[in-house]
């Protein structure tokens, strides 16, 4: 009875928070559109001879000169928005995602190792987190960028930019992680079952890992949705600077970089319509976020 | 002055309403002392917060009167029930340290509390809390409410808590595990207060505790509750001296003495819990048989010295450390129970960890049958001393990695030290060794939180003897658990110990409990030892002051209540 | 204490000479300043020049140690593009933004707060979802994006408030505020907002969670069941409590006001120092950019300087007991 | 009347000869002035100069200055300060020193006559030296500004003493800046300004919005596609022009092979003429005019944009758009499947740059020609370009002399880093004869024999398709409707031909 309490409490909250409902329906959607953006997607937006600049500027279908054709209406370059949209959150996910991923990977793993040994390699982690910190964001991107064209030969160097931004991105949030993991390490290292790992002997990567790890997740989950989110944004705002991907593969970001050309041209399907979906996008995965947080910590209900 | 009638409080949750508290009748007259016992999960706090209105959420009050004097308390809006705090009832908190506001100095806090009842001026309110403190014997009040919570003691905190319940003269105090947080001299001094308040000033108290020692030392009448339901109520020596009910009998049985040892507890019968009498856990007693194939081990400490580094106070000067341990030396005789006793920050739970080498001695020998046995990170994780001590923890709710489930935490030592190589022999061992500490085989597969507290302790035991250990280490093993469930697992203790030939190191600050399990007793006092022998002459011969203040604070029942 | 400052100093300093060490091996990708400084029909021969007099064929580590040697005698340089003196730049800089980043951050704490003890006291109102979602859409709606609209609403569709730059400003000193003038306030209104909204929403989420976290907290059960009134009960009491952690992460986010700066004076054409970190970007300034940052690494190692002495000001349990 | 304007970007300096770029110059030419001037048509007319004529026996030309002129600290103007000015910006450290490159001697003739000596006959030279600004020898000594700043500022980076109809009252770098009309002007003033403020806004949309709020009175540029909005409204009005800036496609002509292929990897298709002219027919250039830029451009069939002095009226042809013709070019030069290349373009220097470059690669997409397309700030681009690592770019170029004979001396005559010619022809198109042309033209002074020549180079290049002209930048500025002023093909902004009403 009380494993089903446990187990399914989530569920049983989720069950009954109907804002939460609709987000991760949202959320789903947009994702599962993002990602099978190959399948659903009308075009290629990256296939340059799939468009053509014909078709350029058309509204969505419900404005007088609308078409069928492009249900959300084309950009200045005649690519079909919907497409561009599927694909560009398909891009920001897999960013997102991926610098969510090594940002946990590395901060996490820093995080423990500080907290665990403490002493003169957790000072040494947190000025390096200080360091990081006291770099914005965009002069991290500049930075990841700048090494990457430095040593990189110029051929990969446009396909890699996807990868320069990830990990700019991710190294502009590991902090978060480090920070959070190294505080509920610390917290973990005083309770006994650590304790008794450490006293039988078990190895620090063991007790890290198998023991520690698992008993910090709940507030590192809470991370990793809410930095989901920065991620995707600060993607799009790198990319407002100049920072960010190539016009001709976009992103969330991208699209409503180019989309701000458009704000008063009359053309207000450009820009609004990513704008709204990464709103969405963003807005969900944060609503669900935040109702994790309240499902991992009970005192808060 | 107080009547309770009926009272049902319940907790609605998904599967339908959990009545935390069912039926329950009490009253408190005016100056009377009403102790309020049981389990824990009885119910007992539940009753004390519907009473002040301040029932968790979700939980409400579904049936039954409340009446203090003529006013009743389940008709009060919010706001009259708020203006009813502080002045007729007030709550006094089990922790101390954390029932003051940390931010807010002694004095504000009394001022504010006294002007949010009566209309009166900062000046006189504070002559007031001057009084008052004056009163709970705090010397030098008036300086002394300029401090912040955190440069009080616990005791001091305490008192303070009490003057703030009290500085609005209520009639009724309801004071939930008032003392369960201090140490027997602090204790002592705060039942001696409230038992002033309550003859001098007429409050009435509700007490609310299970340590039995507590009420029989100062409750006018008592009520023993169990599962949310009034058992048996009525003076406190008829109830718990003649006790009517089968529960209040198996419960005094439980009550370890001071004065003398017994045997074996008496225990009430608990779900879930099969008695190591009918237990199966054969194969898992041949198996630590199989493990010892020497004498039991002995450990021996000499001249050792634990510091900490101190808390710099100045740019220049190295800080002075902070010695937790000075000059212990005492001897564990192979396959014998010492006993370790000492007031909360004396430095047991040091001396384990620097047994279990968690912690560095900065100078000091200890041996272990003979061979040195280095301390801190010089002992390597492959040391035999690794396998051969193990510990039991204080905490059930923290030792055992709420991650994982029984069956992974007890298979940890046989796998870390290779002592079963084969996975399924380790899990029917693992099953085995439940049953050996009375937990059915089905525990296996299921996690910490679904355990009582003392089931996770037997989870722990079982998890030390795992190891094959000659030695085990119980910090405080049964501070968590309540009368009952503390007398199981000692009798469990005592018997393994019996069986497989252990070397006990038993740390408790319940001089009680550890009569019952110590052969020799080490006595603790700020890091030093005050007194070492033979138990039973430390018990009835004390030598050292220290030990025969704590016999004397250490409050107990007649022994003439024991069945 | 002084022993505590001593300390923050010396790590403070480590931590700008790294930052300093990271950005200057940056400007060797951001682009070739040679190119910017000069016009289309400079020879090549004078390019090679210009580069041999600004020292930018020397080795990196040689470029990177006159710069830090330059700058610990006080010496910034002078901009490649402008060719003023850098220190004059930035400092006549800092003003616009360091006021920027300050009434965000009041904002953000006037509002922020407030918000966060009603949403945290009536969690299930129908108001606390209102400003919930609300918030949550302000943040995922990208900086420039509500900065452009905000300006085409108030200054463009109700001309209301102006559409950039600091309105009127006083001198004070050699500090430059739009404090004082009707104008400068005016002026200061939407970027403020823009660049709070982020700030404003962590601080109401955070407010809202410790202040829940808190309520639950023993000396509030304690203080509840004394009969405390409930305003000194949730201001007093309550949020006293959740400074702490507030603080540190209004701290550590202070970095990020100014970080951020660079989006909202961007948009706003906001005299600032992220406005002259841009243009820097654009003209492969190197000198502006490594003062830049050295100057926001010393901003973020200063308030967090601060927010560790806050926290003693805040919690009496901090203070190390005097020596006695 | 009160004026406020804005620009994208603040001029770097105060000082006219330290840096050779547009938002400099054009701003300075408020405060500054030359021997001679642009008129609006962009003719050549007198300025501090009243006439001028080639020198008698030798190359060069005789300046006769204009008497009664004051700088305006008050300071009178002469011929010395013309030799101190001549001095200043053809030192090592201007950035405008390649002006004098042809000139080998300047000789004060008297306080009001000044001869320059070129090693060549030089027809262009005075107008050539339109922005040429004078500054007073005595004012710049006397502030330790003898010569302009190099790496350090000097008096003259933040202040000024010019001749021009306005000076600098106050100046906040990247800020603002104020402008007063100089009361002592020598020219009659056709403006009723009396105060100017310039701020710089870098972001087009606040721009606009500065604009459509009233607070500011006028700004240059503003994005095509805004055009129809601002236009649309009460009270503002756009003015629209031809730039003389020339956007186009370079090609690395002197590369082996390409840098970017996944296909061919050998060869360079590029140097093959049929390939470049594939690519010219690939290129729709009315639908980008009609999508990309509202109609608003010109379509360019040669390296300037006509009504520039030296255009090849007998070359008025560019490709036209016929896809099938393309892939006929490629499939005779042997890519009848097409090969893939990489495509460098800028982000942030031309007018939709980056939009363009996106529909051309789609367009040559379509032919065969599948461009890898890579965009940039144009702060790491030229040296990209610098580097050869490319195999077909983005390019625009404004003739500075506003004629032929710019462009030929730039891109299209051989690299040669020893005469500086030939110094942003980055893919080295080299062709003998045009390189044999270019100093013919540049001494030539009779018209008709000139244009000769100068019709042979255009022939040869389109022949040859050493570039893809696209068209010429289109101007676009806006004001509110209360201002008049002057649209100038420079896009050079000038005071005094505005008037607030
Ligand atoms: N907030 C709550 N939500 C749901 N159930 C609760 C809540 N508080 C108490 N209960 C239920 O009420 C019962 C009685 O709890 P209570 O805290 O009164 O016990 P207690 O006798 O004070 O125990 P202890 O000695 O451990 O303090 C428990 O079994 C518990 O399940
Ligand atoms: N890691 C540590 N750093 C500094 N001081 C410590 C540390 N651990 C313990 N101490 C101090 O050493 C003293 C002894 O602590 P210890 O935990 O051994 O006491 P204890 O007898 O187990 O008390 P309790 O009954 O409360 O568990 C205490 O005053 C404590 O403050
Ligand atoms: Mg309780
Ligand atoms: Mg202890």
């Amino acid at each position: 009875m009380r494993d089903f309490i446990k187990r399914y409490e989530g569920l049983y909250l989720f069950s009954r928070s109907p804002a939460v409902i609709i987000a991760a329906i949202v959320g789903l959607a947009i994702i599962i559109g993002a990602v099978f953006a190959p399948w659903i997607a009308p075009v290629n937006p990256y296939d340059l001879s799939s468009f053509s600049l014909m078709d350029g500027l058309l509204p969505p279908v419900w404005e007088e000169f609308g078409t069928e054709r492009f249900l959300l209406g084309t950009d200045d370059q005649g690519r079909d928005m919907i497409s561009s949209i599927l694909y560009g959150a398909r891009l920001s996910l897999i960013i997102g995602v991926s610098a969510m991923i090594i940002a946990t990977v590395l901060g996490v793993g820093l995080g423990l190792a500080a907290g665990y040994f403490g002493g003169r390699f957790d000072a040494v982690v947190m000025r390096i987190a200080d360091i990081q910190l006291a770099l914005p964001a965009i002069l991290t991107a500049l930075l990841i960028d700048g090494i990457a064209r430095g040593i990189l030969p110029p051929e990969v160097q446009e396909d890699v930019r996807v990868a320069v931004l990830t990990i700019a991105i991710a190294l502009s949030l590991w902090v978060n992680f480090a920070r959070t993991a190294r505080a509920s390490t610390f917290v973990q290292m005083n309770k006994e079952y650590v304790q008794a790992a450490v006293m039988q002997g078990q190895h620090p990567i063991r007790v890290m890992f198998v023991h520690i790890l698992p008993n910090i997740l709940g507030p590192l989950l809470v991370i990793m949705t809410v930095d989901l989110a920065s991620a995707i944004l600060l993607e799009a705002t790198l990319s407002f600077l100049g920072i960010g991907l190539p016009a001709d593969s976009p992103s969330l970001g991208t699209l409503i970089r180019i989309g701000m050309q458009f704000l008063l041209s009359g053309e207000w399907w450009i820009l609004w319509i990513p704008t709204l979906f990464l709103v969405a996008l963003v807005v969900s995965i944060n609503v669900v976020g935040d109702f994790l947080r309240d499902v991992f910590n009970p005192r808060l209900r | 002055m107080l009547r309770v009638e009926n009272l049902t409080v319940k907790f609605p949750s998904r599967f339908g309403d959990v009545t935390a508290v069912e039926d329950m009748v009490m009253s408190i007259d005016v100056g009377e002392i009403h102790g309020l016992v049981g389990e824990s999960g009885a119910g007992k706090s539940t009753v004390g917060a519907a009473i002040i209105g301040l029932l968790q959420k979700p939980g409400y009050v579904a049936d039954g009167d409340m009446m203090l004097g003529d006013t009743d308390l389940r008709r009060l809006d919010r706001f009259e029930a708020h203006a009813l705090r502080g002045k007729r009832i007030s709550m006094i908190f089990q922790d101390p340290q954390t029932s003051l506001n940390p931010l807010m100095r002694i004095e504000d806090q009394l001022i504010e509390t006294i002007l949010a009842h009566e209309d009166i001026s900062v000046a006189d309110a504070r002559t007031r809390a001057v009084d008052l403190l004056d009163e709970m014997g705090i010397e030098n009040a008036a300086a002394r409410m300029q401090s912040y919570p955190h440069q009080f003691s616990g005791g001091m905190r305490q008192r303070v808590v009490i003057a703030l319940a009290l500085c609005t003269n209520p009639e009724l105090i309801i004071a939930d595990e008032p003392t369960t947080a201090l140490d027997v001299a602090v204790q002592s001094q705060v039942l001696d207060l409230i038992r002033r308040l309550a003859d001098v000033r007429k409050v009435g108290f509700m007490l609310i505790t299970h340590d039995i020692g507590v009420i029989a030392q100062i409750a006018d009448t008592v009520t023993v509750m169990r599962h949310g339901k009034m058992i048996e109520n009525g003076p406190t020596a008829q109830v718990l001296g003649q006790p009517k009910e089968d529960y209040t009998k198996q419960l005094m049985a439980a009550v370890p003495p001071l004065d003398r040892k017994i045997a074996r507890f008496k225990v009430p019968d608990e779900d879930g819990i099969i008695t190591p009498s009918e237990a199966r856990g054969n194969a898992a007693e041949a198996w630590l048989m199989r493990g010892i194939k020497e004498d039991p081990i002995g450990l021996t400490l000499d001249q050792v010295n634990v510091a900490f580094p101190g808390v710099r106070t100045s740019l220049w000067k190295k800080p002075d450390p902070y010695v937790a341990l000075r000059d212990i030396s005492f001897d564990v005789k192979p396959g014998t129970v010492v006993g370790i006793v000492g007031e909360s920050g004396s430095g047991k739970s040091t001396l384990a960890k620097t047994l279990t080498g968690l912690i560095k001695p900065v100078s000091g020998t200890m041996t272990m049958g003979g061979a040195p046995l280095p301390g801190g990170r010089e002992r390597a994780r492959n040391h035999p001393s690794r396998q051969l001590i193990q510990m039991v923890f204080q905490d059930p709710f923290s030792s055992l990695n709420s991650r994982h489930r029984i069956g992974a935490i007890l298979a940890e030592p046989l796998w870390l030290y290779g002592l079963e190589t084969d996975k399924d022999a380790r899990r029917k061992l693992c099953i085995d060794m439940l049953s050996l500490v009375g937990m059915p085989p089905e525990a296996i597969d299921k996690y910490p939180h679904q355990f009582s507290g003392g089931q996770r302790q037997r989870i722990a035991v079982a998890r030390a003897l795992l190891a094959r250990p000659k030695v085990l280490i119980c910090d405080e093993p049964t501070s968590a658990l309540d009368v009952s469930i503390q007398a199981q697992l000692l009798n469990l203790l005592k018997g393994l110990q019996a069986a497989f030939g252990l070397t006990v190191v038993f740390i408790s600050h319940n001089l009680s409990v550890v009569r019952q399990m110590a052969d020799d007793v080490v006595v603790l006092r700020n890091g030093k030892i005050r007194e070492v022998g033979a138990s039973e002459t430390v018990y009835t011969t004390p030598t050292a002051d220290y030990t025969k203040r704590l016999l004397a604070l250490t409050p107990v029942m007649p022994a003439a209540w024991r069945a | 204490m002084v022993y505590f400052i001593a300390k923050r100093l010396i790590q403070s300093v480590f931590v700008m000479l790294a930052v300093a060490f990271l950005a200057f091996s940056l400007f060797r990708f951001v682009g070739d300043p040679i190119t910017q400084m000069t016009g289309v029909e400079t020879s090549v021969a004078d390019q090679e020049r210009l580069r041999e007099d600004l020292g930018l064929n020397d080795p990196f580590v040689y470029q990177f140690a006159r710069f830090t040697g330059d700058m610990l005698q006080g010496d910034f340089g002078f901009s490649y593009r402008t060719r003023q003196p850098v220190a004059e730049m930035i400092a006549t800089r800092i003003p616009a933004t360091l006021e920027l980043g300050i009434v965000a951050l009041l904002i953000s704490l006037f509002v922020g707060i407030p918000a966060g003890v009603y949403t945290a006291l009536r969690p299930r109102g129908v108001a606390t979802q209102a400003i919930l979602m609300l918030t949550l859409v302000g943040v995922s709606i990208p900086t420039f994006v509500i900065g452009i609209m905000l300006i085409f609403f108030f200054g463009v569709q109700l001309g209301w408030l102006p559409t950039f730059g600091r309105g009127g400003t006083v001198h004070l000193g050699g500090w430059e505020t739009s404090f004082l003038t009707v104008d400068g306030w005016r002026a200061l209104i939407l970027p403020a907002i823009t660049l709070g909204v982020y700030q404003l929403t962590l601080t109401m989420r955070l407010v809202r969670a410790e202040m829940m976290e808190v309520m639950q907290s023993d000396y509030i059960r304690f203080a509840t069941a004394r009969g405390v009134p409930m305003g000194r009960l949730y201001f007093k009491h309550a949020l006293a409590n959740t400074m702490v952690p507030v603080i540190t992460i209004i701290g550590l986010q202070f970095g990020g006001v100014i970080a951020f700066s660079i989006v909202t004076e961007s948009v706003f054409q906001w005299p600032g120092m992220g406005l002259l970190f841009l243009e820097s970007i654009r003209f492969v300034d190197i000198p502006v950019m490594g003062v830049y940052l050295v100057v926001i690494a010393f901003f973020f190692v200063l308030v967090n300087l601060i927010v560790d002495l806050l926290y003693v000001v805040i919690d009496p349990r901090l203070r190390i007991r005097d020596v006695s | 009347e009160t004026f406020n304007w804005a620009s994208t970007t603040d001029p770097q300096t105060m000082d006219p000869h330290a840096v050779n770029s547009a938002p400099v110059l054009s701003f300075l030419n408020n405060i500054y002035e030359g021997l001679v001037r642009r008129g609006k048509d962009m003719s050549i007319e007198p300025s501090l100069a009243t006439s001028w004529e080639p020198l008698e026996g030798e190359n060069g030309w005789r300046f006769n200055l204009r008497e009664g002129v004051t700088f305006a600290d008050g300071s009178a103007f002469t011929a010395a300060d013309v030799m101190f000015s001549y001095e200043r910006a053809s030192n090592e450290a201007a950035d405008v020193r390649s002006w004098f490159a042809p000139v080998t001697d300047v000789r004060v003739v008297d306080d009001f006559t000044i001869d320059f000596v070129t090693s060549a006959p030089n027809p262009l030279f005075p107008s050539s030296i339109a922005n040429f600004m004078i500054l007073d020898s005595d004012w710049a000594t006397a502030n330790d500004a003898a010569l302009p700043a190099r790496d350090a500022e000097n008096f003259a980076t933040l202040n000024v003493n010019g001749t021009g109809p306005f000076t600098v009252a106050s100046r906040d770098p990247g800020v603002k800046t104020v402008l007063t009309p100089n009361a002592s002007w020598w020219d009659t003033a056709e403006h009723n300004v009396t105060e100017a403020t310039f701020t710089p806004i870098g972001n087009s949309a606040t721009g606009l919005a500065a604009l459509l709020s009233g607070d500011i009175d006028f700004i240059q540029p503003i994005p095509l596609q805004d055009v129809a909005q601002v236009e649309s409204r009460d009270g503002f009005s756009v003015l629209e022009g031809e730039e003389t800036r020339v956007i186009m496609f370079g090609f690395g002509h002197e590369h082996d092979t390409l840098l970017y292929s996944t296909d061919v990897t050998d060869v360079n298709p590029f140097q093959d003429p049929r390939v470049r002219m594939a690519a010219g027919h690939a290129l729709d250039m009315a639908s980008i005019d009609r999508v990309l830029f509202r109609g608003k451009i010109e379509t360019a069939n040669q390296l300037v944009p006509a009504g520039i002095s030296g255009y090849s009226d007998a070359n008025e042809n560019r490709p036209d758009y016929d896809p099938e013709r393309a892939k006929e070019l490629l499939a005779e030069a042997g890519y009848p499947d097409g090969f893939t290349f990489g495509l460098k373009c800028t982000n942030d220097r031309y007018i939709n740059d980056e939009a363009l470059c996106r529909a051309a690669a789609s367009m040559f997409a379509a032919v065969g020609l599948n461009a890898e397309l890579s965009t940039g700030p144009v702060r790491d681009y030229w040296p990209q370009l610098r580097e050869d690592d490319f195999d077909m770019y983005l390019l625009g170029w404004s003739p500075g002399t506003f004629d032929m004979e710019h462009p030929i001396r730039f891109l299209l005559h051989s690299q040669d880093d020893e005469a500086k010619l030939g110094s942003w022809n980055f893919g080295n198109y080299s062709n003998a004869r045009v390189d044999e042309l270019l100093p013919l033209i540049q001494q030539e002074i009779d018209a008709d024999a000139r244009q000769a020549m100068i019709d042979e180079v255009v022939q040869i290049t389109q022949d040859e398709v050493a570039y893809i002209p696209l068209y010429t930048q289109p101007l676009i500025w806006a004001s509110k409707d209360n201002i008049d002023l002057t649209q100038r093909a420079d896009n050079f902004f000038m005071l005094r031909w505005v008037t607030v009403n």
